[in-house]
């Protein structure tokens, strides 16, 4: 079995950031919003080099430049993110070490987690279209990039919504804010 | 300890004082429902309230003659115990009719009656001199059909857990174990293992767990008797499994019974939970200090869960896989624990060698076979149903006496014996003595004890197809030989039953059934070919004939028929040329018709349909 | 013990109670053929193949599971045995595919084996295949379920052996099948590729994903640099493969070997692994002056990382957050040694030659990008490498030898030892005991070498007592993780590796078969580390000057970006 | 639409997790789990596996090969109505393969599928119900008829069949 089957060519890059992707939990700290925001950005970084493997002229460069972008974003996000643990370790301290509970209860989870589900998969399967799209050259990376810039930003306001607590929906925000200021 | 006897006695009171009160007892086991039984409850019930009669109804166990089935007894006070069969909701009015208001029985649809110590009344059979009863001995089935299984008084009544109390209060385990081992008695499940030795072996192994495990799970298809034992005697059977507990020293049972068995089911839990309100069952049985827990364990459909490892493995809530022996159960069985199993027979028949003595077994049978069994009569039979026969009768009294010789009197032509494990048995062997040792010389096996009878209209080439078609499906897939031989010996009969078959067929098909008897690893596998074996080794000719001149003499395998019209016989009228699918029938009105064999798919409408019955298939 | 004599084949024989008629014949020189039967396993009696005539036994019994008994007379090769094997055979072969000729286990598959020994010419059943598609949904394994003889071995060590239950039975009887977990994919299974079903597996129903075309495509691609790294199992296996005992074939001979076949630039792992001790030897240290996250396990084993975020969620953060050697060296050779060659890291191909089929899916995941590339293009297993000499006509053992390219090339001794099971713990002792000066005298850690499942110590740094721990198979893995979880873990160091015997038993290697070849590549592991000048990780002098042009300091911000890396939990049908 | 499909699921999934928490800290229970399932949806889903492997700690490829194992369970949905027809021996000598050949025309089921398209009923060859003195036998559901004839069949099955009742009704009233 020298040659794999073409006809099931799986490009298990792709297939290891989906399923990082799928297997996010829903979130129910501030934390645990900015890991899904860096598990995405993988996951549409993957779908770029996925492009840029294909060689097509016109698309390598421009899904290479896309992909570095995608790593950009997430050390942002990173950034943002040990900036709010910091802040949640001093206040640690100077509370004397109090229980930090995560803000989101179990129950409310319990009720999020088919919505949370059910926008993630739309989510992954909008990447899913949009890469076949440009694959078989119905549609331009440019189209690419802003059909998934529009649809993780309508998706993290969704997500935001769910959640009550101030905190969660703020730090959707600074996902969306992260996204435009790099745009 | 807390006796029974005087439990006993007032019980037997309840039960005789009752004798003098009208009774009308049903049979509702499942073939007594499957007949219609509860339609003919129903009628009684309606009957006797509308005429605000004062009689006692009750439901009971089958009696063993299916042929009769739905079966109604009615008990007059002072008078013998008269049973009807094949009875009808309005012929059982009708009965009972003339029993309140003139006092007489209807000799019609009479089986026979039972004295009860009464003047019998004239011309009518004795129930034990009838065919059907003459020669059997029920020793295990005694209380089914008599019994209302629901009630554990009754049970008591005819002696239930005497025999407990005996073995709790005056013996000890080696003492049981002995008594058992001098009955003779050997295991009713189909291998024939002498029971004592079985006991012997997981009393011996250490260990403070042990289990006792009730093999209910009887798949042979054509074999019903564990189920009427539970459905009728349920007792009895918990009776035999707490003697084992206290006799190997183990304080939990399991019961495993197939999921096809839904009323067995219920009724054995019925049982079990009067048991235990009554001290008999549970923790500190009638203050002995010794406790025994039985608990169900429902199969789910496999019927290599017959096999002892593959059972424990489907208790564990595992495949039904069958591993290597050893170790044996009785070293290491359920969850890695000495284990004792035996089939329901063989428990039922525990309580009677113990109350009774082991003479009393021994004196029954041959001598390497003791005591009786309950054989299930099916087939082309006049009188189908369980017969209990003492081991060694032979095979011509139980088909021709008790089972009233064949359908129509048609030829015998052979019996098949132990299911799909079993071989069939010619003519020429009616005469052989029933006991595990001179069926296995003639490839059968006692196995759990359906007998199939088979008359000339049989092809014994597809009943070997027949059962190797359930075998097959039934493998569990473990082991190489019974996985794929099955298959494939079930392939070369199917193509010898549509006419393909080579002369090659016939050897390869032996080579193999020998291959795969010799080295598979569970019974199932070992005992799969015998079918194939038995039908090459006295109906070989057969096989030849399908091979060689592709006809099938018993003319059931279709693909070999012809089916053709008799010109003098036909009077045109067309009748088959409409019914026929393919149709390969032509001819005018009143003309003689005729069947084209290319297009004809031989598929008998047309037989169904003439009037004149002017279509065979030769 | 009683002794117990039989008669086999005519030949007398003596030997303990309990020993079964496969072990006794082979005793007497007598040889039984097999299909199930695994020296390590459990005797499972599936086959059947192995089955022999006793005087007085009417059924033959299958050797591997009867034990002998007093005077039993044994014939192994009479008329009806040899009619029921080839029988048996004959009914596996009338169900398998018959594409030995271009099947990967032409020349090493036990069935074909036992067709040719049996003389199995004819097949008396027609041919009834399964024609199911492939499984190619694991980046490491791919499955083809056509070709299984339904013997149980892979099922046994994915169950007993690594507890990672990812494959079962479905079905019953004919249609009785091996399937990942509820008949999904294997992907979606808790499957973790570490690839000890391949070993496990008589035929080629499970093998490693073959990526040689996608190796002879870059290497004969002008614009690309085809650089390479080698791990330290591979070296002293591949001389299997080639008649040797393990360890015979020199790394010159190897690093030569791989430039006759076509790699630009030929590099070790083992410089990587130098590296990895620097970086998690401080990781520990400062751990164990936090008293925060212990104990801290290893992470270099890809399948037990892919083990604990599939079993033990809750627990990753117990994980040392260091990258395994070979993606240290991957991010590595796209940045600073691309830097110091001057070669454009765009044009660079990062290959690496493994003895594992679980570092093909490390080297997908999304994390491993911290180059601004992919770090790992592809991973060869030795076994394809192994192929890939004999199709290019190279007989490895023959060769003169060269030395690496510069850089990247050098290694300690303690380097090697990340081959066996304890050894990146004594390769980490050795180092972390001499950070508070002095140095060690003994600098061989015996207690945590060899076989046994899990192996354990106590050292001393400045003063106080440091438990380690080291297990290898993912069920020994199991019983620490289970310690950690009820929070009663007496350790603060636990090195992990999936597969039995650690690296050189990986589903990469040479088809292994009993434990006992794995414990002779110990061995060989244990020689070279002693042959070798520099023994201790910091003496690496290449490594120090990565630090010094390159890195900064140890643990600092560059190091975390290029040799560091996080886990998510990862959702399977468990 | 009305939700009824939806209360339906939930008291479906309710009563599985009941049955789960009295199962959840027993051992070797997996059959009567699974027979309880099968009883609560009338197949075993494979959510369903997932949860009883989750809750009674059993690996979920154990559970799959006891629910492909044993003949009660199914993967699948199946019909209202159980045909349970005996092709035991005493059955197929006395022709129970005919009533078999007569209840695959009434249903029209055609190659191999045992679900009659409107879900109205399912067929089921057992090996042998135990009735074998009243062959040829079969059950539908908890119902038993023995003795029968192929002819007798479609009456018998039109009792359990509702939309045919409906379009009788309907036959009758148009």
């Amino acid at each position: 079995m020298m040659l794999m089957n073409t006809a099931l060519k799986i490009n298990y890059r792709t297939q290891a950031a989906n399923e990082l992707a799928e297997s996010t939990p829903c979130p129910r700290s501030v934390n645990d919003v900015y890991s899904l925001g860096v598990n995405l950005q993988y996951c549409i970084g993957a779908r770029y080099r996925e492009i840029a493997e294909l060689n097509q002229k016109e698309t390598r460069s421009d899904s290479i430049r896309l992909a570095e972008k995608q790593m950009e974003i997430k050390k942002r996000i990173d950034q943002a993110a040990s900036h709010h643990l910091n802040i949640l370790i001093q206040h640690f301290y100077e509370q004397g070490g109090p229980v930090i509970e995560d803000p989101v209860s179990e129950e409310t989870v319990k009720e999020i987690n088919p919505f949370y589900n059910r926008l993630m998969s739309n989510f992954l399967k909008t990447l899913d279209e949009v890469t076949d799209k440009v694959r078989r050259g119905e549609m331009s990376i440019g189209e690419m990039e802003t059909t998934i810039d529009r649809e993780l930003i309508s998706m993290y306001g969704a997500l935001g919504n769910l959640f009550g607590v101030g905190e969660m929906r703020k730090a959707f925000h600074d996902l969306v804010e992260i996204r435009e200021s790099l745009a | 300890m807390h006796s029974l006897k005087e439990m006993r006695r007032e019980f037997q009171r309840a039960f005789n004082v009752s004798t003098n009160r009208v009774k009308v007892a049903i049979g509702l086991g499942t073939c007594g429902i499957a007949a219609g039984g509860e339609k003919v409850w129903n009628a009684v019930n309606e009957y006797v309230e509308n005429e605000g009669l004062d009689v006692d109804m009750m439901s009971t166990g089958c009696l063993g003659m299916c042929y009769a089935e739905p079966i109604m007894e009615v008990h007059m006070p002072g008078e013998p115990r008269f049973v009807y069969g094949n009875v009808k909701p309005e012929t059982a009015v009708e009965i009972l009719e003339r029993h309140l208001k003139y006092g007489r029985p209807s000799p019609e649809y009479i089986v026979g009656q039972d004295p009860r110590g009464f003047e019998p009344a004239p011309n009518i059979m004795e129930l034990k001199d009838t065919g059907f009863f003459k020669s059997q001995v029920k020793t295990v089935l005694g209380r089914c059909g008599i019994i209302d299984p629901e009630q554990i008084a009754h049970y008591i009544a005819f002696g239930g857990y005497e025999a407990l109390e005996k073995v709790l209060s005056e013996m000890s385990q080696i003492e049981v174990i002995e008594e058992i081992k001098r009955s003779g008695l050997r295991g009713r499940g189909g291998g024939g293992f002498p029971t004592g030795r079985k006991w012997e072996a997981a009393y011996n192994s250490p260990g403070p767990k042990k289990y006792v495990i009730c093999n209910a799970d009887e798949g042979d298809p054509g074999a019903f008797m564990d189920r009427s034992i539970l459905e009728g005697d349920p007792h009895s059977v918990l009776e035999g499994m707490a003697i084992c507990g206290y006799a190997i020293g183990a304080d939990e049972g399991y019961i495993y019974v197939r999921a096809e068995y839904p009323l067995a089911i219920k009724r054995l839990r019925k049982a079990i939970q009067d048991a235990e309100a009554m001290g008999i069952l549970g923790d500190n049985i009638l203050d002995s200090g010794f406790s025994f827990r039985i608990r169900i364990a429902a199969g789910a459909g496999a019927f290599v869960c017959g096999e002892e490892t593959a059972l424990m493995h489907s208790i564990e809530g595992k495949r039904g896989m069958p591993r290597v022996r050893p170790p044996y159960p009785a070293q290491s069985g359920l969850w890695g624990k000495p284990t004792n199993i035996n089939n329901v027979e063989t428990y039922a028949n525990v309580p009677g060698i113990i109350r009774k003595g082991a003479d009393w077994f021994a004196a029954m049978g041959t001598d390497n076979s003791k005591g009786s069994k309950v054989f299930a009569l099916t087939g082309k039979i006049r009188r189908t149903g369980l017969a209990e026969v003492p081991i060694g009768i032979s095979l011509r009294d139980v088909v021709f006496d008790i089972g009233g010789g064949i359908q129509n009197d048609r030829k015998f032509k052979a019996v098949q014996i132990g299911g799909p494990s079993g071989g069939c048995i010619p003519a020429s062997h009616l005469d052989t003595p029933i006991d595990y040792d001179s069926l296995i010389q003639l490839g059968a096996m006692m196995g759990s004890g359906g007998l199939v009878v088979m008359d000339e209209d049989t092809c014994m080439v597809d009943v070997a197809r027949y059962f190797l078609k359930f075998t097959q499906e039934e493998s569990c897939g473990k082991c190489t030989p019974c996985r794929e031989g099955t298959m494939r010996m079930l392939q070369i009969l199917e193509r010898i039953c549509q006419g393909q078959g080579g002369p090659e067929d016939i050897d390869t098909l032996e080579n193999l059934a020998l291959v795969v008897k010799s080295t598979s690893l569970c019974g199932l596998g070992q005992s799969a070919p015998n079918p194939v074996l038995a039908t090459l080794r006295y109906f070989r000719s057969e096989y030849e004939e399908h091979i060689f001149n592709k006809k099938c003499p018993a003319g059931i395998c279709v693909e070999l028929l012809d089916i053709i019209i008799d010109p003098a016989a036909c009077k045109g009228c067309t009748l088959c040329k409409n019914v026929c699918p393919a149709d390969a029938i032509t001819g005018e009105r009143k003309k003689p018709h005729s069947i084209d064999p290319e297009k004809c798919i031989k598929c008998q409408a047309c037989i169904m349909k003439c009037p004149f019955g002017a279509i065979t298939k030769g | 013990m009683t002794a117990i004599t039989v008669s086999i084949n005519g030949i007398k024989t003596t030997v303990p109670e309990g020993t079964s008629i496969l072990q006794a014949a082979a005793g007497a020189g007598v040889h039984i053929p097999t299909l199930c039967f695994h020296p390590d396993q459990e005797v499972k009696a599936n086959c059947r193949i192995c089955v022999v005539e006793v005087e007085g036994r009417n059924n033959l019994a299958p050797a591997c599971a009867t034990a002998v008994s007093e005077g039993m007379v044994i014939k192994t090769a009479t008329r009806r045995v040899l009619a029921a094997r080839r029988t048996i055979l004959e009914l596996i072969l009338a169900r398998h595919p018959q594409d030995c000729l271009h099947c990967s286990r032409n020349g090493t598959c036990e069935l074909q084996q036992l067709a040719a020994e049996y003389d199995v010419r004819y097949n008396r059943f027609p041919r009834d295949e399964w024609q199911l598609p492939l499984d190619y949904s694991t980046p490491g394994i791919v499955r083809d379920p056509n070709k299984c003889v339904l013997c149980h071995r892979c099922i046994e060590v994915c169950t007993a052996v690594q507890t990672v239950n990812a494959l079962g039975l479905a079905n019953r009887g004919y249609d009785t099948q091996v399937v990942p977990s509820i008949d999904h994919d294997l992907f979606e299974s808790p499957c973790v590729m570490c690839g000890q079903c391949i070993h496990a597996c008589p035929v080629a129903a499970i093998t490693e994903r073959d990526q040689i075309d996608e190796l002879m495509e870059a290497i004969s691609d002008p614009e690309k640099v085809v650089v390479t790294q080698i791990a330290p199992a591979v070296r002293l296996a591949l001389s299997e493969e080639f008649g040797g005992e393990p360890g015979r074939l020199r790394m010159e001979q190897l690093v030569d070997g791989l430039q006759k076949i076509g790699f630009d630039y030929v590099l070790h792992t083992n410089f990587a692994a130098d590296l990895t001790i620097w970086e998690e030897g401080h990781e520990l240290l400062e751990r164990l002056q936090e008293g925060r996250n212990l104990p801290m396990f290893t992470s270099c084993c890809p399948g037990w990382v892919r083990f604990a975020e599939v079993y033990y969620p809750g627990l990753l953060n117990h994980l040392s957050t260091c990258k395994s050697p070979q993606q240290m060296f991957g991010a590595l050779v796209k940045t600073y040694w691309a830097e110091k060659m001057g070669i454009d890291p765009e044009k660079i191909v990062s290959v690496s030659i493994m003895p594992c089929t679980a570092k093909k899916y490390e080297a997908v995941r999304p994390e491993m990008i911290d180059s601004r590339y992919a770090d790992v293009d592809m991973v060869l297993t030795t076994r394809e490498i192994a192929r890939l000499f004999r199709m290019t006509g190279i007989d490895p053992l023959k060769l003169a030898g060269a030395f690496p390219a510069p850089w990247m090339g050098e290694y300690t001794g303690a380097a090697v030892l990340f081959g066996a099971s304890g050894g990146v713990m004594e390769a980490a002792l050795r180092t972390v005991c001499e950070l508070q000066g002095g140095t060690l005298e003994k600098i061989d850690f015996c207690d945590v070498r060899g076989m046994k499942g899990v192996k354990e110590a106590t050292v001393y740094l400045n003063g106080k007592p440091v438990r380690v721990a080291v297990a290898h198979s993912l069920s020994n893995a199991r019983v620490l993780m289970e310690q950690v979880a009820a929070g009663e873990s007496p350790y603060h160091f636990i090195e992990v590796m999936a597969c039995p015997g650690g690296c050189i038993g990986g589903g990469g290697q040479p088809l292994t078969r009993t434990d006992r070849d794995r414990a002779r590549r110990m061995q060989a592991i244990y020689d070279e580390d002693r042959g070798r000048q520099r023994r201790k990780a910091h003496e690496n002098q290449e490594v120090k000057a990565l630090y010094q042009d390159y890195l900064g300091s140890v643990m600092s911000h560059k190091a975390h970006e290029l040799l560091h890396t996080r886990y998510t939990l990862k959702r399977k049908n468990t | 639409m009305c939700n009824c499909g939806e209360n339906l699921r939930d008291q479906r999934y309710t009563a599985l997790e009941k049955t789960l928490k009295k199962y959840r800290h027993t051992t070797g229970k997996i059959i009567p789990v699974l027979q309880e399932i099968q009883d609560i949806f009338g197949y075993v889903p494979i959510e369903a596996i997932r949860e009883v492997s989750r809750e009674l700690k059993v690996p979920s490829s154990e559970i799959y090969g006891v629910v492909t194992f044993y003949g009660q369970f199914h993967l699948q949905a199946r019909g209202k109505n159980i045909i349970r027809v005996c092709t035991g021996t005493a059955c197929h000598v006395q022709g129970g393969g005919k009533i078999l050949e007569a209840i695959t025309d009434y249903l029209g089921l055609k190659d191999g599928k045992m679900t009659s398209d409107d879900m109205m009923f399912t067929l089921e060859p057992v090996a042998c119900l135990g009735a074998c003195g009243m062959a040829p036998v079969m059950m539908v559901n908890e119902d038993a008829y023995g003795r029968l004839t192929p002819d007798e069949v479609p009456a018998i099955l039109a009792r359990y069949d509702e939309n045919r009742k409906q379009k009788d009704d309907e036959k009758c009233i148009a």
